[in-house]
């Protein structure tokens, strides 16, 4: 998998890059384009960074054809503002560093202020992980909104991993060591104690 | 898939509880009826009860009960469904064997679940009332009251449009089932977590008692919020669920000044009122704080707060 | 404002957008460029759309530049596979529909089913706004749920505004801008129209 070797690339073009495309007709360079839109289109609507192999899967792509799309989506981010990230748990779109002051000027609430919604959808992770999506829906009532869960992939306080033995294998929620980082704690244990929810809600 | 039906059971409690096909929870079992897919023997059961027999004059086949389960939004939605299901124009409704009809199909339910279907029997005695009144003979002189007939079809007519609107409305293209919106992540954390602030993890406890306590938005919004009462309900709720009890004078938060103090009394007094939190009688005890100050503060008995949950 | 004239162009592009750009000098045509990748940035970092107004006072606009800026926005998100938005509250970035398949078919936990009771609450306060929650209740003969309610909380697509001046005082509902922005309309007149009496008649 030639996915891991360019990990600390993520501003940089890859050297190979325009040998890499350089040969195609331009039919070959047309499939390529769509191919890389298609990249584009999933790391948009994803909640989760997508490995390689998830994108493969999902597009039906070669490792080849893999590798020349996301060079060509690198190119074209290029002239935008978005740069394609690799992290360990895979690809994401996110906004070029160089505009982080303009961010933190207009938007300076932006990062501190930590949404009841995206508390409650954390608290849920945290305490009773893993959970699915729908354990999730299910405690809190209402349809969770991709948006919540991205901007937790985005801090890296939550990430998949392995999946519930049920009807279309949902991916499980576990809080990270970042999550820990974040709130003070060495270790899960370290909680507040649960409130006895359900003391409560029988009595509001 | 699985939370789409999740999601309709806890909409449509009163229609999802009425009418239990077995399993009903399990979606592997349930077949979509609105995709056409045919559900082959299928015991009928209200309520846990099995229904051996259908009331006669409405016989409806079982793949329609599974219909019904999902569909039906409640009595208007039923008795609309009667209504069509007996080729009548609604003005022309015959109230007599759809009033029939209804009870037929209500009194098959276990009495023991009667509480739970309250509209359905409050659209009964709805019903049961019209139905009376039209085999009584007419007073002679006509009263000022509105036919309850008619207001009953201008009912159905009402909840019939909304119905068709409702329909209209899910056809717009929405945002997030026909079309998405891009999410990007923010520039690299190292940027942008220079200045992140560290979190405590009394957020997590503080955000979970919020959704609990949450009032059912009946309450009175205050426009300006600068200490929220809700934060300040909650936050008060886990200090005193997890040490027993606090003084008073502790659990009054300063760090805002007044307004923080009005707002944590307020919280007080609505946590009392819900019965989660009481006053600990401690008149006698002396306070520490007490012994220092002058003879006209020694008569204010320091309060004490218990969680009572 | 020139802001509200190309409402219904969303798509397309604005006719007059290469004669506006073509008088241009290079310098001018960096300036304008640098202003359009600002407001993608803006546009991508905020957690709700935003106006003309204040996408001209963030980034101190004159009426003319965030036009033209605009203009060029479009222009390079055509090559990507973006679109720019207007909406009743503002400017938003979203997936071009043409990958709306592409997205359902890969993640179709991101698609928003909802039951028919919440559509038929969310209707009786749409069409009949102002109403009380026993207003909705008598039209769907149907006591409320307070988790309808707290979903639609949750999405903000209502509020309460004001009271009716009758017994207990009730709150009453109304839909918000958010409502209009996810079902595409830019006000509520545009809202599809009820159908009549005599078609519902004839119905059933």
């Amino acid at each position: 998998m030639t996915d891991t070797d360019n990990t600390k690339q993520d501003y940089d073009k890859p050297p190979s890059l325009s040998s890499a495309l350089l040969s195609l007709t331009d039919e070959q360079r047309q499939h390529l384009e769509d191919l890389s839109k298609h990249i584009e289109v999933l790391l948009h609507a994803s909640e989760a960074p997508l490995t390689a192999t998830v994108l493969r899967k999902h597009l039906s792509l070669t490792a080849k054809e893999l590798t020349q799309a996301l060079a060509l989506l690198r190119q074209r981010l290029d002239m935008g503002v978005l740069s394609l990230h690799e992290t360990a748990s895979g690809y994401r779109l996110q906004i070029a560093n160089n505009y982080s002051a303009l961010i933190q000027r207009v938007f300076p609430q932006r990062q501190e202020r930590l949404s009841q919604a995206l508390l409650e959808t954390l608290s849920v992770i945290a305490y009773k992980q893993p959970v699915t999506r729908s354990d999730i829906e299910h405690v809190r009532g209402v349809t969770l909104s991709s948006n919540i869960l991205r901007q937790l992939f985005d801090k890296g306080w939550i990430e998949e991993k392995g999946y519930k033995e049920t009807l279309g294998r949902p991916a499980l929620l576990h809080t990270t060591p970042q999550f820990l980082d974040a709130f003070g704690l060495s270790e899960l244990s370290e909680l507040p104690p649960m409130p006895d929810i359900s003391a409560i809600k029988a009595m509001s | 898939m699985q939370t789409e039906l999740k999601n309709e059971q806890a909409a449509l409690p009163k229609a999802a509880l009425l009418l239990t096909v077995p399993q009903a929870s399990d979606s592997l079992d349930i077949k979509r009826a609105h995709d056409g897919s045919v559900i082959n023997d299928m015991s009928l059961r209200i309520y846990q009860t099995s229904v051996q027999h259908l009331p006669e004059d409405l016989y409806v086949p079982p793949q329609a009960f599974a219909i019904w389960l999902e569909q039906f939004a409640g009595p208007l939605d039923f008795l609309l469904y009667l209504v069509k299901k007996n080729n009548v124009d609604l003005t022309q409704m015959p109230i007599l064997p759809i009033t029939e009809q209804y009870l037929a199909y209500i009194s098959e339910l276990d009495t023991e679940h009667f509480e739970l279907a309250g509209d359905y029997l409050l659209m009964a005695s709805t019903l049961i009332a019209i139905k009376t009144e039209l085999l009584l003979p007419k007073p002679e002189t006509p009263s000022d009251e509105r036919d309850p007939k008619a207001e009953l079809i201008e009912r159905l007519e009402e909840y019939a449009q909304i119905k068709v609107a409702s329909q209209r409305l899910d056809n717009l293209v929405r945002l997030e089932r026909d079309v998405f919106l891009a999410m990007v992540s923010m520039p690299g954390q190292d940027v942008m977590n220079a200045e992140l602030p560290s979190y405590s993890p009394n957020l997590l406890i503080d955000s979970l008692f919020k959704m609990q306590l949450q009032p059912d938005y009946q309450m009175h919004t205050i426009k300006v919020d600068a200490v929220p009462l809700a934060d300040r309900i909650a936050s008060i709720s886990r200090q005193l669920s997890t040490d027993g009890e606090h003084s008073f004078y502790e659990l009054l938060d300063k760090t805002q000044g007044k307004i923080g103090v009005v707002v944590s009394f307020v919280a007080i007094l609505e946590l009392i009122k819900r019965q989660l939190v009481g006053i600990v009688n401690t008149e006698l005890e002396s306070h520490p704080t007490t012994d220092n100050n002058d003879a006209e503060d020694s008569h204010i008995k320091p309060l004490t707060l218990q969680w009572l949950a």
